[in-house]
């Protein structure tokens, strides 16, 4: 992510300096209440966490293209970014993590990062992994049967790749030129299972053979995703086809709150991932071209770290639903 | 081969009524709610230029265009998956499972994701498809393509499952199927597509989803069937009446699930028996839930044990005809069981 | 936390005996098949390296490398699929669905294919493979990892299905389910993993499927259940024995499918009174299908309805600790059924 | 298929003369046999035909290579000549398309075409289509468990590739680089779906993304078929993994005989194919390279057409299983 040539990359990309500002906000907001999120559980107060730490740039860099409420999102348990950059807000977040009434996802219904809004046009997310590729599939089917131009993202981990949903659905999308874009977050393991254990071949490679274009990107480098996020929303609002983009990442946490990552991996490898922090890469190249200062940073921070801190408290203050509510609304009336 | 029905108070209320098989009806009712209402398409394997391997779904491309009836890649999951993500931008899709035997791909879509997007989202999302399943015996149709298999769905709240056997209700069930905001499994009996023919309303009409029909009364004993079965009870029902003046009550659920309780117990109570009917593998079948049900809330107004008759438990009806005939319950088996339970 | 059960005779004649939950006796189980076998294996996601999510398979990898204990892609048709092919080359393989809610991706490769094996090739194939899959309600576990999901086999021939509950039974019948030449899918109560803790025998044995276990005789009511439901009646019948004398018999099925209708009928037919406790979604659930058994073939020495206690029809437990305390059927609500029905 | 450099195509493959006849046989005797399951249709006499016309060249050229009874294979509906080249017989196709006692594919359960051996590691098949890949993949495991030299070949449709069992059996192969074939008989019909409203891309394409070679061959050119499965047996055989033969041919007729073809595709195009049948271009072949005379040809071909005609005849007149025994052999025993 190097300044080069004449003009700073974002420039380049048509991105004004109040979107970079707005890009970092996200990323900045979805790290810290993510680490929010571990502090409520060790504190007792949070029963599961799931986290997005290391993938913010992967999200952002692609979400940030999406016109929210027109294009339809597929995420997956660790979009928080994704949830955040469309509209959703922290808040929301800590009120699914504590299982509250008003969590908007789910009413307390599903596990924290199973992300739900009908205004957003954010599907209601699953556990079982890869159900959603096909359901993405159907949901850009229906742009196309309408003429509208409509974009349909849909995200999973390397290993959601893995089941015949994935694959079914790049074959559909590729026959039908379908306006999608999906997107893989690479982050090297799938609970326990390393990447080679999962993969065989190339994610980006595999495109080809569904004949559309699949683009392997440095997903720590919220820039370069955001570019070949660029051309893929392109291609699909001209009718010219899905795209598959894998973002090279890494999960800088465990699985989840219930995992011990130390029986399959060597804190030496987190802590060299720890160095390309994608937040981190991204403050310095603010700072590079001159966007952040110390000063500003420090006040960003304080702003996000206030947000944070209110919308756990709000959270934690949140009622539960009655308990009878889990009886209501299996079938919808009308 | 036409059989006596009562003729209910809905259908002497219609104007035009035309004969038609049960083909023909559920196609019908499939062009109208598409010619009514864009948003309503089909998607499955065959069904555009060949016009499905039944040829339910003829004409209707040359009709609606290759994108509203849309011929789709060999994948069940695709199907039922792409079928929601539709519904959730604006379409009511009806998915097409070429035989209910192939199923089991799309498996995880119909019950982990169609049927509990709604509660999952707090209903904020909601998945109005419909996917219609040949299922049953047939002959020459072996293992894999004669299954009877909707217990494996009536034990997944937030689906509905419908099987109705006769043209003017699978027409009006369609309707309704299409047009409820719930993802309803849509099953018809393969063998009695061309059998079953009978007078099917013109003009515009629904047969809601969720009651029972009562298509013969009678003091007897209760028999609750659906599928070519029912076919064979009620034949068999006109025999005892005739031959030894037993008057069975015959109910078809026409949605088994959730299932029209408030009917059938309503019937058990009246005749102190019960007989379920199905082509499914007896244990484990739908019957199982129906007599169990019946066995809790009218027990006190059961006569004789409940009873059920169903395919013995061995895989499926195999390719030789002869062992095909044995696998499915015989009219005389079924005669001698409703005797046998009257008479108890 | 331990509770009364019979000592049955063939655990007091073996020797040397080890206190263990339930799921030490289950991974001690697959490592002794697998020491006595070679072609023993297991495979699955997240089963070598980290042992498993509920580390039942933790050491297994060391002791029998990566091929007999093989991490397996994120994709549960290919798990069960490749188990059935493993089969018919010569090996016994285990294959573990990491939560019973991911099973359906699987649906077809266990319904279609290995429950078919034997039955389609008339014999000469068979497909002697077990599938281990964690079900039930644990908090936090929400809707997808929580369900009870068995019934969806119960309705498939060819396939056993077993839902053991204690350790030394649970140890037992693993053995049996490895060395039997058929498909078996094998359910875990995931809350009772480190909950139900006794005995289990140091040395060799095996514990037959298809025989269902009376945990508890009496005379007043026979009550059928299995998993974290069992472990609550069994508590709640010791409670009602103290406070009220009414003594319940309790019998757990143990297998699912096909169920030991003797044990069952026998049982009933002393008491008179049957009540089936799972914590599955009650329309359709397993208790369905005994409840309508025994309505049909202990009808004559019924006292009282059939009756069935299960979760409500709604799609699963939820995240909030409240609203899955309140699905689950309580012991509360278990024991006022059983003085209901005792006293009917 | 030309006579072409200085000796014989089929010498260069290390093919003896002997090998052409018997591979001629096989092509030949597949092809009248199910010439004549037409007839007993028309008659009245067999309820329903599945077809492999045209396809008798992928066939045979991939199935020579097989060990009977050692290395395993997962055909497919359409695979009678597999069935013959490995050993089964046309009477007992016929048995089997007469759903006959004597069927040692099921004893009248299955649908003709739904072949079973033990003896022959011909493993049952199924309908459901795809369902064989992931268990062709856990057979190849075994062997591999085993340190064996034992091969997998697992034969399906086009249409078979769209299901995801087929992409979760791929990857799983790549992954373990496990001894295994997969034969995709490319025949450009599903039922009446065009392969362009079922594959995106390239099928053999694909296998790249999966780190394994594919290949695409002409169908119909039996040698051809023959030489690129040589290379897949041989890197099977020596732990090099799988290989993904992608045979180009056509259906030449109907899907099955509940199939009216005219709905969906034109008299025209199938005379074009009908010009490269697989049975006539070879027999062409053995012409050129003087191994067939037109009296060896007619010496053959009355030889092949007494076998057919006995061995319908003896379906013919053998018994069905007793009706009870649809009762028998649900659980294996012991
Ligand atoms: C069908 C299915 N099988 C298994 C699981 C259990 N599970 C949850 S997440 C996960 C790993 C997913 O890995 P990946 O797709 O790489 O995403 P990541 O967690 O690494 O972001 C597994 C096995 C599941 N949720 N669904
Ligand atoms: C899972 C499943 N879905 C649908 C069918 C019905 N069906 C049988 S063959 C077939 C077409 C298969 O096409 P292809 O794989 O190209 O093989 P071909 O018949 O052309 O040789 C279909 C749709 C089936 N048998 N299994
Ligand atoms: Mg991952
Ligand atoms: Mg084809």
């Amino acid at each position: 992510m190097d300044v080069t040539g004449e003009r700073p990359k974002h420039k380049a990309l048509g991105l004004e300096d109040g979107d970079l500002l707005r890009i970092y906000r996200y990323m900045l907001l979805a790290r810290r209440m993510d680490e929010r999120m571990w502090i409520l559980n060790r504190q007792g107060k949070a029963a599961f966490v799931i986290s997005g730490q290391g993938q913010e740039a992967a999200q952002v860099g692609t979400v940030y293209h999406m016109r929210p409420g027109k294009d339809y999102v597929y995420p997956y348990y660790r979009d928080y970014a994704v949830a955040l950059a469309l509209g959703q807000t922290a808040r929301d977040q800590f009120l699914s993590l504590l299982a509250k009434k008003e969590d908007p996802n789910s009413a307390g219904r599903q596990m924290p990062g199973h992300f739900s809004s009908r205004e957003l046009n954010i599907v209601t997310a699953s556990a079982p992994v890869g159900v959603q590729y096909p359901q993405a599939a159907g949901t850009a089917l229906a742009f196309k049967i309408r003429g509208e131009d409509g974009v349909v993202l849909v995200c999973g981990g390397e290993a959601s790749t893995s089941q015949g949903d994935w694959h079914e659905a790049m074959n559909f999308a590729g026959i039908h030129g379908l306006p999608m874009i999906f997107l893989i977050e690479n982050n090297d393991y799938a609970i326990s299972t390393p990447k080679t254990m999962q993969v065989a071949g190339s994610i980006a490679g595999r495109a080809a053979g569904y004949s559309f274009p699949g683009i392997e990107v440095d997903g720590n480098d919220v820039l370069a995703v955001y570019e070949a996020a660029k051309g893929a929303f392109e291609r699909a609002r001209q009718s010219e086809g899905p795209t598959l983009i894998e973002a090279k990442t890494y999960r800088l946490t465990a699985h989840s709150s219930d995992d011990d990552d130390r029986r399959y991996r060597e804190q030496e490898e987190i802590e060299q991932w720890r160095l390309k922090d994608p937040v981190i890469r991204f403050e310095r190249y603010l700072e590079e071209v001159e966007l952040l200062d110390p000063e500003k940073k420090e006040e960003m921070a304080a702003q996000i770290q206030a947000e944070v801190a209110k919308a756990s408290k709000y959270a934690e203050e949140a009622p539960f639903a009655d308990p009878e509510e889990v009886l209501q609304g299996v079938y919808a009336q009308g | 081969m036409p059989i006596l029905r009562r003729s209910s108070k809905a259908s002497t209320r219609r104007a035009r009524l035309t004969r038609k098989n049960l083909l023909q009806a559920i196609g019908e009712g499939l062009a109208e709610e598409m010619r009514a209402d864009d948003t309503v398409m089909v998607l499955g394997e065959d069904v555009g230029k060949a016009g499905g391997v039944f040829r339910l779904t003829e004409g209707l491309m040359k009709e609606f265009g290759p994108l509203r009836v849309m011929d789709t890649s060999l994948a069940e999951s695709l199907i039922v998956g792409a079928a929601i993500g539709l519904s959730v931008n604006g379409m009511r899709p009806v998915a097409e499972i070429q035989f209910a035997d192939f199923i089991p791909p799309a498996f995880d879509q119909i019950v982990s994701e169609a049927a509990k997007f709604y509660y999952r989202s707090n209903g904020a999302w909601n998945c109005p498809i419909t996917i219609r399943a040949p299922y049953g015996v047939v002959h020459g149709g072996a293992l894999y393509h004669c299954q009877s298999v909707e217990a494996w769905f009536c034990n997944t709240p937030g689906l509905k499952v419908v099987a109705p056997t006769f043209p003017a209700d699978a027409k009006g069930m369609l309707k309704s199927a299409i047009r409820d905001p719930n993802p309803v499994l849509f099953f018809e009996h393969k063998r009695t597509y061309r059998l079953i023919k009978e007078d099917v309303p013109e003009d515009d009409y629904a047969v809601p989803i969720g009651k029972a029909k009562v298509h013969r009364e009678g003091t007897d004993l209760t028999v609750v069937s659906y599928g070519l079965m029912l076919y064979t009870v009620l034949q068999v029902a006109q025999k005892l009446s005739e031959e030894h003046s037993i008057e069975a009550e015959v109910v078809e659920p026409r949605t088994l699930y959730p299932v029209d309780k408030e009917t059938i117990l309503g019937s058990v109570k009246q005749t102190g028996k019960f007989l379920g009917v199905s082509e499914a593998n007896l244990t484990g079948s739908v019957s199982a839930e129906i007599a169990a049900m019946v066995a809790e809330e009218a027990f006190e107004w059961l006569d004789g044990p409940v009873k059920r008759l169903g395919a013995p438990d061995v895989p499926a009806a195999a390719f030789a005809k002869p062992m095909t005939d044995f696998f499915v319950p015989s009219a005389e088996k079924i005669e001698a069981t409703m005797l046998e339970l009257a008479r108890y």
